[in-house]
C-alpha cells in the first residue's frame, strides 16, 4: 500500500485544517501517499439529507465515480461524516433498485465511471489494518511526556455503515495512541454524540452534550481528548470556553489522534496545525515543544 | 425534545401527520444512528427522521424560527450553488434569518476561528464542474 | 388405465381456510365431471368423524374403490383418511390426498388462479389414485432397549420412567455428571422449590437403577439402522478415574499437588477455581472425580508426583494411563434431550458484559445465590461487598432481529425468581427492567403479583446501555442503567452496584452436528424439529426418535419434565407393541427384466440390495429398504419399481396436472 | 388487451425438505405467485429425468426440484444423485432450445418457508418474463 485516493471534505479547508494538515504530515512519515481527488464535491451529509435524499445520493455517487477513475481501489475519508455519507450511498445503491438506478444515470451523465467497488477507509481502520499497532509502535521516535488522553470516537464512523470498529465500544484508536507510548483511559462516552451541528444551532442541546464529554474525560483523569472528527473537534474546542456552569471553566486540548500519532512518529510540530487549537494552548504549547528526534539504530 | 422517537413513530403510525412534521424532535436528531444500532427491531430510526424533515419542509409545517432547518436549507443552497459547504456562509445565512442578534454572540468564537486561521470565507471552495452535480431540488 | 375404477373426490373446506379463497363448490363439482369419479362431494371438515364416515358410507353405497381427498398437507392427515378408506373396507393405499390449504389456499391471495390451481391438482390426483395398486405395510420388530442421549432434568426423567416400566435404558451424557443447567440452579420457580432437593434424588435412582445404563463423559458419535433396530456408537472420554473401582471417598482431590483450586470451574460459571482433578459439584452422579488433561501436570509434563495415585492406595481407582473408549450397542428407540445454551452475553456489547467486573449473566447469580455454590449462597460483588442495588435486564439475547429473534421464555420467571432470591439475601433495591412481562403458566402471574408487593421496581423499557459514566456524585462507582422509561414516558439513568443480564436460550453449539448425525431436521432458529407442532410434539420426522426438552425449544421445568414424559411413553408405546408398522413404500426389482448389470447396487445407502452373482439379477431386501427410490430412477433397463412411487403414477400425476380439461 | 401470460410450473419436491418447507410456507401464510403444481417424491434422488421431460413435453413452462441441503438428505445422499442427473440433463435440455432458467434445482430445508416462497418467486418471474415454452415440433407430447 503505497497511495490512497483522498477526499478530505469541506470541513477539512476551514474548521478542520488541522486535521487535514496532520493527516498528511502522518502519512508522509508513513510514507503513504494521499492523491487528493480532483474537483471533489460536497459528499451530501446530513444537513442536505434532510432537504433532498435523492440528490444527497447523487452528490457521493460523483464523488466515489471520481475515485474510480483516478485509480487505486481505496478512498481515504477523515471526515466522519463524509465517511458515512459515502459509505450510505454504496449500502442503499446495493439495496435499493431504485437509488441505484438514479446514482447510475447521474454518473453516467457526468461521464464517470461507477464508484460502487471503491472502498472507502477511514485512516483509523486503514492505520490499524495495513500498519497495525505494532509496526507503529516501532516506529515511535518521540516519547510521550504529557498527559492521558480520552479517545472519542464520536458517532458516524463506527455506525452502521462503517467497518471502523465495534459500534458500541470501539477500541482501535486507543490501540493506536498506546502503541504510540501514548496513554489512554476507559472512557464510557467514546461514542456519544457531540451534538453535531445542533451545539451551533440550538446551544442548549449542544453544548450540554458536550459539556457531559469532556466532564466524564475529565473523571476520568484525561488530560486531552482525541477525536477523529472535524466537527466532534470543532464542537469541543471552539465551545470549550462557554461550557462550565457558575464556576466551572474548562481548559482541555481537543486534538486529533492524527496530531498525536504525527507527533509520536516524528512529525514536525509545525506540519500538524497545533497552532489552531483554541482550548488548552498552553498545554499543547508545553506537550508539543521540540523535542528531539530518537534515531533507531 | 418534545415528543421522543418511540412516540414519533406512534404518531406516524396512528396518521397524526401535522403534530409529527411540526414536531422539533426531527429536527433534533444529529444523526448519530445510535439508535439504529441498538434497535431490537433493526427499525433505521435515523432514515425515518430524515424523511420526516423532508416531508416537514416540502409542506412547511416545519417550525419557522427553529435554527436547525433553516440551517439544512442554508446549507443545501451553498452546496447547491458552489458544489461545496463553506461553513462560514451557511452560519452567517441562517443567523441572518432566524435571529440576527446571535451574530453578536457569535463574535468571541469567530475571532477564535479567525485567529486560528481556521475561518475560510469561501474563496476557491468551489466545483469546477459544476453541470455534473443536481441541479434542482428532486 | 384399469377397468371398473370407481372414485370418489371430496374436497375439504376447512372452516375458511380453504373456503375462503377456493371455490370448493366449484372445485367439486370440476372433479364430478372427471373421468371414473363417481361421487364428488364437499364437506366441511374432512377429517371430522362425519367427515370420515362420509367417506366409508359412499364406498358401500356406491361400490367406489379408490378415494382422493383435496385438504390439508398429507404430513397433517395422511394417516387419518387411510385408516378411514381402510375403515370403509378397501386398501388404505388406494387413496391419494390432495394439498390445497398449506399449497394453496394459504400461499395466494387471487381466489380465481387458487381455484384454478386446485383443480389442477384434483384432476392430477385422480389420474394417479387409478394407477393405484392393493399394497400391505410391513412390520419391524422393536429391540426394547432405550437410549437416551443428554443427562439433564429432561434425560433423567425420561430414562427413569422407561426404567420403570422395567425397559433397558442408556443414559449418554457429555459432562463428566449428569443433571444439566438445573443442578446449578439453587430454587425454581415459581414455588420457590429448592431445585437440588428435588433433583438429586432423581440422581440418585439413576445411578440406582438396575436398568440404566449411565455413561457419563461420552457421546454418541454414531448413529446407523432404523426405527426398531438402531445401532449406536458411543464415545466414552476417559476420566482417568475407574468407575468401577473408585468409592467416591474424594481422597484424590485432597491430595492433589495444587492445594487450592487454579482453574476455571465450569460448573460455577468461572466464579471459582477447581484443581486438575476434581468433581463438578458435591452430588455429582456419578460420584466419581475426572482429571482434566489440559491443567494436570502429568499430562503436561509428565513430571508430577502423582499424589492422586498415591491416595487412592490399593483400590487403583485412578489410572491416568486410561484411554478412550468405544462401545457398540442396539436399541429400537432414541430420545434426544440435549438441552440449551445460554446466550452469551458479550454479544450485547452495550451492556459491558466482560468490561464492567460487576455485569453478571443470570446463570452466575444463579450460582451466588445457591448455597453450595461459591460463595456458599452470599451474594457479593466482585470485590466481596454487598450489593446495595441490582438492576435486572430482561430479554439479553432474544426478542432482538440484531441476535436472536425468538423469546426464550423462561426469562421473565428466572428473573422475579433472581430478584426475590437477591433480596432476600441482600435486601437490596431491585430493578427489573422489561419489554413485556410474560408469565403464562400455573402460579406464574401470581408470583409476579407477589414481587411488586415485595417493593421490586419494575420498568417497562428496553435498557440502552449499562456504562460506568457518572453524572455526579451520587452515581461514582456504580453502574448507571440508561433506559427509557415507556409507561412514565422519560429516559431514566439508574445508578445500581450490580447488573444482572437475563440472557437467553439458544440452541447447543453442536446442534446441526447431532441433527446429521440422527438424521433430523432444525426449525429456522436452530432447535430441532419436532414432526407436528400441536399433534407430534415430541416426535421426529425420523420414526422412533424423540424430543425431550429445551432441545426442541426453550422451555422450562414443569414443561421439559412433561414433554419427557411424553417421550418416553411414545417411546414405550412403540415398545409394547413390538413392531411398527411400515410404508409399503419400498423399491422392488421386476427380476425378469433386470439386465443385471448392478447399478443400484452402489447407489443403495442402505445396503437393501442383493445382487445373485450366479443368476445375474438383483433383489431388494424390504426389510432394509427405506424408500427413497434413487435406485428406480437410475435403473438403466427400468426395472426397479417404487410402491405408491411407480413410474406410471408419477407421470399421471404431472401429466394430469399439465392437461387442460 | 390479451391476457398476460402465466407460466405453468411443475414442481418435484421431496418428502422430507422442500415439501415441507412449502407446508411452513403456508403455515407461515406467505405468500407467492398460483403458478406452480407440487408433485412430492419420497426423496429428489427419486427423480427420473424423463418426469422432467415428460413435464416439458406436456407443456409446462418451467420445472423446478427441491431437496435437502447436501449433507442433510434424509435418505443420506439421494440429493448428491439428484444433483448429478439435474447437470446432465440441463446441458441436453441446453441443447434441445430450453432456456436453463426453466430448469432449476434448489436445496431447500424443512425450516425454509422464507426461502421457498423467494426461489418461486423468482422463478414465476423470470418463466414469465421468458414467455411460454415453444419446444420443437418433435419434442411435444403426442
Amino acid at each position: 500500500m503505497t497511495s490512497f485516493n483522498y477526499f478530505p471534505g469541506c470541513s477539512l479547508s476551514g474548521t478542520g485544517r488541522a486535521y487535514d494538515e496532520s493527516l498528511r504530515a502522518l502519512f508522509r512519515r508513513l510514507e503513504i501517499g494521499l492523491k487528493e481527488l480532483e474537483d471533489w464535491n460536497c459528499c451530501g451529509a446530513t444537513s442536505y439529507m434532510s432537504i433532498d435524499e435523492r440528490a444527497a445520493f447523487v452528490l457521493s455517487g460523483r464523488n466515489l465515480g471520481l475515485a474510480r477513475q483516478a485509480g487505486e481501489d481505496d478512498l481515504m475519508v477523515p471526515c466522519a461524516a463524509c465517511y458515512l455519507a459515502l459509505r450510505k450511498t454504496q449500502h442503499y445503491t446495493g439495496q435499493y433498485p431504485e437509488i441505484a438506478g438514479q446514482v447510475r444515470q447521474s454518473v453516467e451523465a457526468a461521464g464517470l465511471p461507477q464508484g460502487n467497488g471503491v472502498r472507502v477507509r477511514h485512516p483509523i481502520e486503514a492505520l490499524y489494518t495495513e500498519i497495525g499497532p505494532a509496526r507503529i509502535k516501532k516506529a515511535v521516535v518521540r516519547k510521550w511526556e504529557g498527559g492521558k488522553v480520552a479517545c472519542y470516537y464520536g458517532c458516524q464512523i463506527v455506525r452502521p455503515f462503517g467497518d471502523v470498529d465495534d459500534p458500541h465500544y470501539p477500541t482501535r484508536m486507543d490501540e493506536l495512541l498506546r502503541a504510540a507510548g501514548i496513554p489512554t483511559v476507559d472512557f464510557a462516552l467514546k461514542t456519544k454524540c457531540c451534538g453535531g451541528s445542533l451545539t451551533g444551532t440550538t446551544p442548549e442541546v449542544g453544548k450540554r452534550l458536550n459539556y457531559i464529554i469532556l466532564k466524564e474525560a475529565l473523571r476520568k483523569s484525561a488530560a486531552a481528548l482525541a477525536t477523529a472528527c472535524p466537527l466532534c473537534q470543532y464542537n469541543l474546542d471552539a465551545y470549550q470556553r462557554e461550557m462550565g456552569g457558575p464556576g466551572e471553566r474548562f481548559d482541555i486540548p481537543i486534538l486529533y489522534f492524527s496530531q498525536l500519532l504525527g507527533w509520536a512518529l516524528g512529525a514536525e510540530p509545525k506540519e500538524l496545525g497545533l497552532k489552531r487549537q483554541i482550548a488548552g494552548r498552553k498545554l499543547v504549547r508545553q506537550w508539543f515543544q521540540e523535542q528531539e528526534v530518537a534515531t533507531h539504530a | 425534545m418534545d415528543y421522543g422517537p418511540r412516540r414519533i413513530i406512534a404518531l406516524v403510525r396512528e396518521g397524526f401527520r401535522r403534530e409529527a412534521l411540526s414536531s422539533e424532535t426531527i429536527w433534533l436528531c444529529a444523526s448519530c444512528y445510535s439508535c439504529a444500532v441498538h434497535c431490537p427491531q433493526q427499525i433505521q430510526i435515523t432514515d425515518l427522521m430524515y424523511s420526516l424533515k423532508r416531508e416537514a419542509i416540502g409542506s412547511g409545517l416545519y417550525p419557522r424560527r427553529f435554527p436547525i432547518p433553516v440551517l439544512a436549507q442554508e446549507f443545501f443552497n451553498v452546496v447547491r450553488r458552489r458544489g461545496r459547504a463553506v461553513e462560514f456562509l451557511v452560519v452567517l445565512r441562517m443567523a441572518l434569518r432566524t435571529n440576527p442578534l446571535v451574530l453578536f454572540k457569535m463574535w468571541r468564537s469567530g475571532l477564535d476561528l479567525f485567529r486560528t486561521g481556521r475561518l475560510s470565507l469561501g474563496a476557491g471552495e468551489r466545483v469546477r464542474r459544476m453541470p455534473e452535480l443536481p441541479r434542482e431540488a428532486s | 388405465m384399469p377397468e371398473g375404477i370407481r372414485i370418489g373426490v371430496y374436497t375439504c373446506h376447512c372452516g375458511t381456510n380453504i373456503a375462503g379463497i377456493i371455490d370448493v363448490k366449484d372445485v367439486a363439482a370440476y372433479a364430478a365431471t372427471l373421468p371414473n369419479v363417481v361421487v364428488s362431494r364437499d364437506y366441511k371438515y374432512m377429517c371430522s368423524d362425519p367427515g370420515q364416515d362420509l367417506v366409508q358410507q359412499d364406498i358401500r353405497e356406491h361400490n367406489l374403490n379408490r378415494i382422493v381427498v383435496a385438504s390439508c398437507s398429507p404430513h397433517l392427515h395422511e394417516h387419518t383418511f387411510r385408516t378411514a378408506v381402510a375403515a370403509g373396507g378397501l386398501n388404505p393405499f388406494w387413496f391419494q390426498m390432495v394439498n390445497i390449504r398449506e399449497h394453496a389456499s394459504w400461499v395466494h391471495l387471487d381466489k380465481a388462479a387458487a381455484t384454478l390451481k386446485a383443480r389442477d391438482l384434483l384432476r392430477a390426483a385422480v389420474r394417479r389414485v387409478a394407477l393405484h395398486r392393493e399394497l400391505e405395510k410391513g412390520r419391524v420388530d422393536i429391540h426394547p432397549d432405550v437410549l437416551v442421549v443428554g443427562g439433564g432434568i429432561a434425560g433423567i426423567h425420561a430414562a427413569l420412567t422407561l426404567a420403570n416400566a422395567g425397559k433397558h435404558v442408556y443414559l449418554v451424557e457429555r459432562e463428566p455428571s449428569i443433571g444439566g443447567h438445573m443442578a446449578k440452579f439453587d430454587k425454581t420457580f415459581p414455588t420457590l422449590d429448592c431445585a437440588a432437593c428435588i433433583l438429586t434424588p432423581k440422581m440418585s435412582s439413576v445411578r440406582a437403577h438396575k436398568n440404566i445404563t449411565l455413561w457419563s463423559y461420552s457421546e454418541v458419535t454414531q448413529v446407523d439402522g432404523y426405527v426398531g433396530n438402531y445401532q449406536v456408537t458411543v464415545r466414552r472420554r476417559p476420566r482417568y478415574i475407574d468407575e468401577n473401582l473408585c468409592s467416591g471417598c474424594l481422597e484424590c482431590i485432597e491430595a492433589c499437588v495444587y492445594k487450592e483450586g487454579k482453574f476455571r470451574d465450569e460448573f460455577d460459571e468461572g466464579l471459582s477455581k477447581r484443581k486438575p482433578i476434581y468433581i463438578p459439584f458435591p452430588q455429582a452422579v456419578p460420584q466419581v472425580p475426572v482429571v482434566d488433561p489440559e491443567t494436570c501436570i502429568q499430562f503436561k509434563s509428565g513430571k508430577c508426583k502423582q499424589t492422586c495415585v498415591a491416595a487412592c492406595g490399593e483400590r487403583h481407582a485412578v489410572n491416568l494411563t486410561m484411554e478412550e473408549k468405544t462401545e457398540q450397542i442396539d436399541v429400537g428407540t432414541i430420545i434426544l434431550s440435549t438441552g440449551f445454551k445460554t446466550f452469551d452475553a458479550h454479544r450485547a456489547p452495550e451492556y459491558g458484559y466482560g468490561r464492567y467486573p460487576n455485569v453478571y449473566t443470570a446463570l452466575e447469580i444463579e450460582r451466588l445465590v445457591n448455597a453450595s455454590g461459591p460463595t456458599g449462597g452470599e451474594v457479593v460483588l466482585r470485590d466481596g461487598r454487598r450489593p446495595k442495588s441490582v438492576g435486572i435486564i430482561h430479554c439479553v439475547g432474544s426478542r432482538d432481529e440484531k441476535t436472536n429473534r425468538w423469546c426464550s421464555r423462561v426469562c421473565c420467571m428466572y428473573s422475579l425468581k433472581l430478584a426475590h432470591l437477591v433480596k432476600e439475601h441482600t435486601d437490596a433495591e431491585i430493578f427489573n427492567f422489561y419489554i413485556d412481562m410474560r408469565t403464562p403458566g400455573k402460579g406464574f402471574e401470581e408470583f409476579y403479583q407477589k414481587l411488586r408487593e415485595e417493593g421490586v421496581h419494575f420498568v417497562r423499557g428496553r435498557v440502552a446501555e449499562v456504562t460506568d459514566w457518572a453524572f455526579d456524585e451520587s452515581e461514582e462507582g456504580s453502574l448507571v442503567i440508561r433506559v427509557e422509561d415507556t409507561l412514565a414516558g422519560m429516559v431514566r439513568r439508574i445508578p445500581v452496584d450490580m447488573v444482572v443480564l437475563a440472557t437467553g436460550l439458544e440452541p447447543q453449539p453442536d446442534a446441526q452436528e447431532v441433527r446429521r448425525r440422527f438424521n433430523l431436521t432444525c426449525s429456522t432458529e436452530g432447535f430441532f424439529l419436532e414432526r407436528h407442532p400441536k399433534l407430534a410434539p415430541v416426535s421426529t420426522f425420523t420414526d422412533g426418535i424423540f424430543l425431550a426438552g429445551a432441545c426442541q425449544g426453550p422451555k422450562d421445568i414443569p414443561d421439559t419434565v412433561a414433554q419427557a414424559g411424553a417421550a418416553a411413553s411414545e417411546a414405550l408405546a412403540l415398545i409394547d407393541a413390538g413392531y411398527i408398522e411400515t410404508e409399503p413404500n419400498t423399491a422392488v426389482v421386476d427380476e425378469e427384466h433386470c439386465s443385471g448389470c448392478s447399478t443400484c447396487v452402489a447407489l443403495c445407502p442402505y445396503s437393501a440390495i442383493d445382487f445373485n452373482t450366479e443368476q445375474r439379477k438383483a433383489s431388494i431386501n424390504q426389510a432394509k429398504c427405506k424408500g427413497c427410490g434413487t435406485c428406480v430412477a437410475a435403473c438403466p433397463s427400468g426395472s426397479i419399481a417404487q410402491n405408491l412411487f411407480e413410474d406410471d403414477e408419477i407421470f399421471a400425476e404431472i401429466e394430469g396436472i399439465l392437461t387442460y380439461a | 388487451m390479451p391476457e398476460a401470460f402465466e407460466p405453468k410450473i411443475v414442481a418435484i419436491f421431496c418428502n422430507w425438505c422442500t415439501y415441507l418447507a412449502a407446508d411452513l410456507a403456508g403455515t407461515s401464510r406467505l405468500k407467492y405467485p398460483p403458478n406452480i403444481r407440487v408433485v412430492r417424491v419420497m426423496c429428489s434422488g427419486r427423480v427420473d429425468p424423463q418426469f422432467v421431460m415428460d413435464a416439458f413435453a406436456n407443456g409446462a413452462d418451467g420445472v423446478l426440484l427441491g431437496g435437502c441441503h447436501p449433507g442433510d438428505c434424509h435418505y443420506q445422499e439421494g440429493n448428491y444423485k439428484c444433483l448429478r442427473r439435474y447437470e446432465l440433463l440441463r446441458r441436453l435440455l441446453d441443447q434441445m432450445g430450453i432456456e436453463p432458467e426453466r430448469f432449476r434445482l434448489e436445496w431447500i430445508s424443512a425450516s425454509e418457508g422464507e426461502r421457498l416462497r423467494a426461489t418461486v418467486d423468482d422463478m414465476v418471474a423470470k418463466v414469465r418474463a421468458l414467455g411460454p415454452l415453444r419446444l420443437p415440433e418433435e419434442v411435444k407430447a403426442s
